[in-house]
């Protein structure tokens, strides 16, 4: 459970009245994306792009604070990060993280580097390790490396990888990944193996949960897709 | 994860002796963290100057910290004065270093010995905040107090029963130190754990630094 | 020169009635004492080359270095005051250092410039500071970006070019390089082309020796900024004296 | 404060060429202050059997009686002195019996088996855990510098005038080293089937 | 004259961890309770004739989850200098920062002065005693081999500021599991060679991979010696594993 | 030359583009009495001429040693050397501190020259008047830098500052190769010594209590050699004959003599109690801390 990750000795928000028995006591706990996120790379030199994904459930405690999230969130037009963990941080984190990356685009000229994003992740993650609690995925594309998705979780690492997974729900779905990914996958295919990924997370992690937000990034400009409802892939149900 | 904490006991036993023409100094070379050993090569007797040595147990890191803090303040005070700090002055030195991490204090327990200006042994040990004790011999780490006695019974003249009148100590020649710190560190190894692997027995006179090695049990 | 006398000349801070900041144009003036510093565009890199001038052989041939890294792949050459170029060095190789800490990537040459040249500037804004006696080339070189030259002036203006001089035989050696077609050109060819214009730009009676230092970032250098190699360098000398040579047989003729 | 340090006090006992000795110092305390200087730790448990009891005095005495007691019965049901491995075993059992709230001491026995003159010396903890087959056994405040002191002086095959000078030194000099022991010592050498006791004069401080 | 000899400001200005306010009085110290986070686990060092090699698996764990399964624990500092890293990922990967600007900086001067395995063991040990010092820890242990004016060095440091050498050394938990191993074959073999250091320092992550559970059998090696140093390809080894079939139930 | 107004702050340009402050600053170095400095494949040596102010004073320090491994000889305002000393000291301290390492010459001096630097270019004080010939042992070998108050520093084989060096350096350029090829410490300082004599009034002549000696070498922290030590070696030169009054060009008069190759001319070989060598041998074998200077 994304919660319990949730770091207790964190200043608790005072809420006022907490009348409410222990187990109700969902007013209290700080709002996190208890998440299943996802990052993929695809193609060669020649074409390459990244698919991200992610489900859309806020918890606060037991309660969905919020069942539309979009945890995939914009940080320059080829650049897209998947927030988990405490909701209020990661948003402070893109945001900041966006700021800098327009600036430097204006200073430079050119859109930003995937890496130098993901870097920028990695500074504000690791110099407030312990005042922050923000797993993050940056994945995105330019004309340097292509596409490329960067991993920086709890601690303030940060290192590529072809497979970028976080968020609590992402531990149930292991075996998934290591079964199903394969070196030099389509776009396509990419599309399909995340939708499979998040909506089998959805499936088994109670924290994660409600439509499957996916996001194709590459040369050309960015295709977002929602599976809703029924669209979302079907597997076996005891 | 349980609240950090600065300090280590690295363990380790040191020791010295001041004779009339010469200063003896002992130090097993063990290094251990918990119940395992780091390294069974680090003799913990570090030289400052021709005639001065610093020898030290306690937290290997503020150990560390602090000679380079004291190398630093004798290269410092041969620039100035052209010529090196005496022992005395060293271990003058000693007290305002670690009384300056009184409320952050370096985890040693450090022995500063030498020849003064004239050529005699001086010993001097301190405890973490730097009171000083001058002593003709002392020893000081993890087998402090299995050693101690019996130095106090070889050299402090204790030999005496209650009939018989107090005399003082025969001249303990420099011969009969080096064999006495060498059983007693064979009597610290066999029953402190933290003590062990080789003895480093460094004897300086007029004449010149020697040092001499002995094997302990490396168990 | 309507400035002398007139005190509108004496602080950096200070217009003369007809707009211009003479302490800036002064300090231009010390550039152009030095060692004559060219830097060429090639097709694939950037090469510098410098005379550098010997006043006594009592100096070791690597004294008095007028050719600087900046980072991996990102060089600096300078004419003027020397002991001002080594300050620069140290700010650009700090500026490096920082971008590399901050955005994890080698600084571009453009942002370099930039920040280079806005503490160049800097120092022609108040009264209690002089504007850098030097002119600074920086030149740098990446697969994506390809060979980059900047100059910039004591003003703290920065231009970029295909091949640019400063020094002594600045105008001089200007000519020269502007017969070539360096967009053509590898590093290589350009080498020897470069010491050519330092032997013919360099004036045999008024300073009797010199020291030829060059250095280079290209494809062939592995996109690392570097004194150009030994045999090169020797190679580049002796093609650019046989080069004068017939030059002064086909003028003689 | 610690029960074990409350009445402060030593007890040593050593291993010789056919003989044993075992010392304790005369210090009775109440935590910081001295309230006797004339209370030995060892007690006679047979001709040629010590046993030597620091720790909670209130303890020790209880301990003495009950395993007087004890041993009278062995010997009137046995007919004959009890063997020192007899009475270590005794002991153990005694002291398991109070497992979960025991006595708070450290014993040391010494003695001579009475048919092989064998010496016998060990020590146990509160709850008699201790298997010691070396040739000598510390208890008390000063456990580390008696240890100490005896792993440097102590020789095999020691006659006993020798023994008894060694165990002197021993003891002499490791209540110098302690506050809580001291103010003289008492030392028993048991040989076959004499028993030479003396007292040392030790710091009164 | 305690001003001209401000030994602490001047002598911590290089060191960056130290940003002016020189945190004298201790206090509470700031909340730095290490928050889970993915780290390595057991490194090997073994010193032979003519050179050192070091050895480590590619795991980063995340508490009991295998998270990355092939990242280097080991960096090629230069031709004489390597190093191999355990512990927390994060303050490594600052760490790996603080060498790369000073090697930029030995690059830029171009005068052939760089890392030794002794400036950078010394160096990295102020480093982590002055973090220590700020309660705000560099939670690593390292491992500094090469050859120090050609002569094989081997230097450890925990995450206190606590540094020593020796001939061969593990950290975390291969100072349980494979420091006994090492001992026993380096006082069987006082003067290995280069093949026979390998195979000891691969056997010793062998015998991590059996009893270790943040281990793997992937693994990194790189070997200094005076041709220079290498930092080898991941590689496998295989375990010896046919005692299960001997074991049936439990009891 | 009349300068007037650009004459008076370090931050003014002059039209032809000099700061003449810094030249000036110049100047002051050649106030200073004269260092000569040399160095051959294994050592690097120092020496300078010491001044007093009156017969009752004590000499005027002129060779500071900064590190174990490298020292400096000033001429100019010794009150900013002695700054710079401390300046150096501490680097080195640092450097030594962070690295277990003694600090290459070539960063040392490097940090300095932008330190100077800033005096050269900001209203906050005056340049440096005092130049410097620091001479080192690294692991690039022997180094003999020259640093000057216009904060620039030239890597040299020989080199001479302070009041009437040019005739050292006329020496210098002369025995280039002699002394850089020298086989043994006391050729070098010999040497030395023949160049520093150069820069003596014609009425003044070379003795211990005027001459202070430093060696850095190979197997040899810096050593500052004074008073009996040096003596030996002086009685030797001072017997060879002396450059006359100081002709235009340097003492040809003196070179023919020292071309002739012949014994006459040889210095007789230094008896083993007291030569340099010797004493540098037996102050060089300190391996705690470095030996005081004598």
């Amino acid at each position: 459970m994304e919660n319990s990750m949730e770091k207790p000795q964190k200043m608790e928000p005072i809420t006022g009245y907490n009348y409410l028995a222990k187990e109700d006591d969902f007013v209290n706990t700080p709002i996190s994306t208890g998440t299943t996120i996802v990052a993929v790379e695809w193609g060669d030199e020649k074409e390459s792009g990244v698919v991200i994904g992610a489900d859309s459930r806020t918890t606060s405690g037991t309660y969905v604070s919020n069942r539309f999230t979009d945890k995939l969130t914009h940080v320059t037009k080829n650049i897209y990060c998947c927030r988990s963990g405490s909701a209020a941080d990661t948003q402070a984190i893109a945001d900041i993280v966006a700021y800098h990356l327009g600036f430097l685009e204006v200073q430079t000229g050119e859109p930003p580097r995937v890496r130098v994003a993901a870097k920028l992740f990695q500074e504000l993650c690791y110099n407030n390790r312990d005042s922050l609690s923000a797993g993050i995925i940056c994945a995105g594309w330019d004309r340097y490396e292509g596409g490329q998705c960067y991993t920086i979780p709890l601690g303030g690492m940060c290192v590529r990888q072809p497979v970028a997974t976080g968020g609590s729900g992402s531990t149930y779905v292991f075996g998934y990944v290591d079964q199903n990914y394969k070196k030099g996958m389509t776009k396509q295919e990419c599309l399909t193996f995340v939708a499979n990924y998040v909506s089998l997370a959805m499936s088994r992690d109670n924290a994660s949960g409600g439509v499957v937000r996916l996001a194709s990034i590459s040369k050309n400009p960015i295709e977002r897709f929602n599976l809703l409802g029924k669209d979302i892939p079907k597997h076996w149900q005891d | 994860m349980g609240h950090f904490d600065p300090y280590d006991d690295n363990g380790g036993t040191v020791a010295a002796i001041a004779g009339q023409d010469y200063v003896l100094i002992a130090s097993d070379s063990r290094l251990s963290t918990g119940s395992t050993i780091l390294s069974r090569f680090t003799p913990k007797i570090y030289p400052l100057s021709k005639v001065t040595v610093f020898a030290c147990a306690g937290f290997h890191g503020d150990v560390l910290t602090l000679v380079k803090q004291l190398e630093i303040r004798m290269k410092l005070y041969v620039h100035e004065h052209g010529e090196e700090m005496s022992t005395k002055a060293m271990m003058a030195l000693l007290l305002p270093t670690l009384y300056g991490r009184r409320f952050f204090p370096y985890y040693v327990r450090p022995i500063v010995a030498g020849l003064d200006r004239e050529g005699r042994g001086l010993v001097a040990s301190y405890d973490p905040i730097g009171t000083p004790e001058f002593f003709d011999y002392v020893i000081q780490g993890s087998a402090e107090n299995l050693v101690h006695p019996f130095l106090n019974n070889q050299i402090g003249a204790k030999k005496t029963l209650s009939d018989v009148p107090i005399q003082a100590p025969p001249e303990l020649t420099l011969e009969k130190a080096v064999k006495l710190l060498k059983d007693s560190f064979l009597a610290a190894a066999e029953r402190d754990v933290y003590t062990g692997d080789t003895v480093t027995l460094m004897a300086i006179t007029a004449k010149g630094t020697e040092t001499t090695e002995y094997q302990l049990r490396r168990d | 020169m309507s400035s002398i006398g007139t005190g509108y000349d004496l602080s950096v801070s200070q217009f003369s009635p007809d707009g211009r900041v003479f302490q800036v144009e002064y300090a231009s003036k010390a550039v152009e004492n030095s060692g004559t510093v060219v830097g060429i565009v090639g097709k694939d890199g950037v090469v510098f080359a410098s005379e550098k001038l010997v006043t006594t052989k009592l100096h070791e041939a690597s004294a008095n270095r007028r050719i600087w890294r900046i980072d991996a792949n990102i060089g600096m050459a300078a004419a003027g005051l020397i002991a001002d170029a080594r300050k620069l060095v140290e700010i650009a190789r700090k500026e490096a250092s920082s971008y590399r800490n901050q955005y994890g990537v080698t600084i571009p040459v453009k942002e370099l410039v930039k920040r280079v040249a806005g503490y160049m500037h800097a120092y022609t804004l108040y009264s209690n500071v002089r504007p850098f006696g030097i002119n600074c080339l920086i030149g740098g070189y990446d697969a994506i970006h390809g060979p980059e030259l900047y100059m910039l002036e004591p003003s703290g203006v920065s231009w970029g070019y295909f091949g640019c001089t400063a020094g002594k035989a600045q105008q001089a050696a200007k000519t020269e390089i502007e017969k070539l077609k360096m967009a053509e050109m590898t590093c290589e060819e350009i080498a020897r082309r470069a010491a050519k214009i330092i032997y013919g730009v360099h004036d045999q009676v008024k300073d009797k020796e010199f020291i030829l230092e060059m250095g280079w970032v290209c494809e062939q250098s592995g996109g690392v900024f570097e004194d150009l190699p030994k045999a090169m360098l020797d190679d580049a000398e002796s093609y650019a004296k046989k080069a004068l040579e017939e030059d002064e047989d086909t003028e003689m003729a | 404060m610690n029960p074990f340090s409350y009445n402060g006090g030593v007890c040593v006992a050593m291993k010789g060429d056919k003989c044993v000795a075992i010392a304790s110092d005369h210090r009775l305390g109440a935590g910081r202050l001295t309230v006797g200087t004339d209370f030995p730790k060892v007690f006679e448990m047979g001709p040629a059997l010590y046993l030597g009891l620091p720790g909670l005095t209130s303890d020790s005495l209880t301990v003495v009686n009950k395993l007087k007691f004890r041993v009278n019965l062995y010997e009137l049901s046995e007919n004959r002195k009890i063997k020192p491995h007899s009475f270590k075993a005794m002991l153990e059992h005694f002291l398991y019996e109070k497992r979960f709230g025991g006595y708070f001491i450290a014993p040391v026995i010494a003695g001579l088996d009475p048919d092989t003159d064998e010496p016998f010396v060990t020590a146990m903890d509160m709850l008699g855990a201790g298997e010691t087959n070396e040739p000598f056994a510390v208890a008390g405040t000063a456990e580390e510098s008696l240890l100490g002191l005896c792993e440097a002086l102590w020789e095999p095959n020691l006659k006993p005038d020798d023994l008894f000078e060694t165990i002197s030194q021993v003891i002499l000099n490791a209540v110098d080293f302690d506050c809580l022991a001291g103010a003289g010592a008492t030392v028993h050498v048991i040989e076959k089937d004499k028993v030479t006791t003396r007292t040392i004069k030790t710091r009164m401080d | 004259m305690a001003k001209r000899y401000d030994i602490n400001s001047a002598l911590l200005r290089d060191l960056p961890l130290i940003n002016g306010s020189h945190s004298s009085a201790v206090g509470q110290p700031k909340a730095h309770t290490q928050s889970p986070s993915v780290s390595g686990t057991a490194v090997i060092g073994v010193a032979f004739k003519g050179g050192i090699v070091l050895a480590a698996d590619t795991v980063g764990s995340y508490g009991t989850l295998c998270k990355l399964r092939t990242i280097p624990r080991l960096l090629r500092v230069n031709k004489s200098t390597v190093l191999a890293m355990s512990g927390d990922y994060a303050d490594f990967q600052y760490i790996e920062q603080l060498i790369a600007k000073k090697t930029m900086q030995d690059f830029c001067s171009d005068d052939g002065y760089e890392w030794t395995p002794k400036s950078l063991h010394s160096w990295l040990t102020r480093i982590l005693y002055n973090a220590r010092s700020k309660f705000d820890p560099l939670w690593n242990s390292y491992v500094v081999g090469g050859l120090e004016d050609g002569v094989p060095y081997l230097g450890g440091l925990t995450m206190l500021g606590i540094s020593y050498t020796a001939p061969y050394m593990a950290t975390g938990f291969g100072r349980f599991i494979a420091q006994p191993f090492l001992a026993d074959q380096l006082e069987k073999n006082p003067e290995m060679d280069e093949a026979a250091a390998r195979e000891v320092a691969i056997h010793s992550l062998r015998l991590l991979y059996y009893r270790n559970r943040e281990s793997s059998n992937k693994y990194q090696l790189t070997v200094v010696t005076k041709d220079g140093s290498v930092l080898e390809p991941i590689k496998e080894f295989e375990g010896v594993w046919d005692t299960a079939l001997m074991i049936r139930g439990y009891d | 030359m009349f300068r007037n107004q650009y004459d008076n702050d370090v931050t003014v340009w002059s039209p032809q583009g000099r700061l003449h402050q810094i030249e000036y600053a110049m100047e002051a170095v050649k106030q200073g009495s004269a260092v000569v400095g040399m160095k051959n494949a294994t050592h690097a040596v120092v020496a300078a001429v010491k001044r007093t102010p009156s017969e009752l004073a004590s000499y005027q320090k002129k060779i500071f040693a900064i590190d174990e491994h490298c020292g400096v000889g000033i001429a100019g305002l010794t009150a900013d050397a002695r700054n710079i000393n401390n300046f150096l000291q501490t680097e080195c301290l640092n450097h030594r501190y962070a690295f277990s390492r003694p600090m290459p010459l070539n960063r040392l001096v490097g940090t300095l020259g932008n330190k100077m630097q800033v005096t050269t270019q900001q209203e906050s004080g005056r340049p440096y008047g005092v130049g410097l010939l620091m001479i080192g042992f690294d692991h690039k070998g022997p180094h003999l830098i020259q640093i000057d108050p216009s904060a620039n520093h030239y890597e040299c084989k020989g080199m001479s500052i302070g009041a009437r060096s040019q005739s050292a350096r006329t020496y210098l350029e002369k025995h280039l190769d002699e002394y850089l090829g020298a086989q043994s410490v006391e050729d070098l300082v010999r040497h030395a010594l023949r160049a520093l004599r150069d820069t003596l009034a014609n009425d003044q002549e070379l003795s211990s209590k005027l001459i202070s000696v430093a060696v850095v070498g190979k197997d040899h922290p810096f050593q500052v050699y004074d008073d009996e030590v040096v003596q030996e070696l002086i009685s030797v030169v001072v017997k060879e004959p002396r450059a006359a009054v100081r002709p235009a060009q340097s003492g040809f008069a003196l070179d023919a003599d020292l071309m002739e190759d012949d014994d006459t001319n040889r210095p007789p070989p230094p008896e083993p109690g007291v030569s340099v060598a010797t004493a540098v041998d037996q102050h060089g074998r300190t391996e705690a801390g470095y030996s005081p200077s004598g």
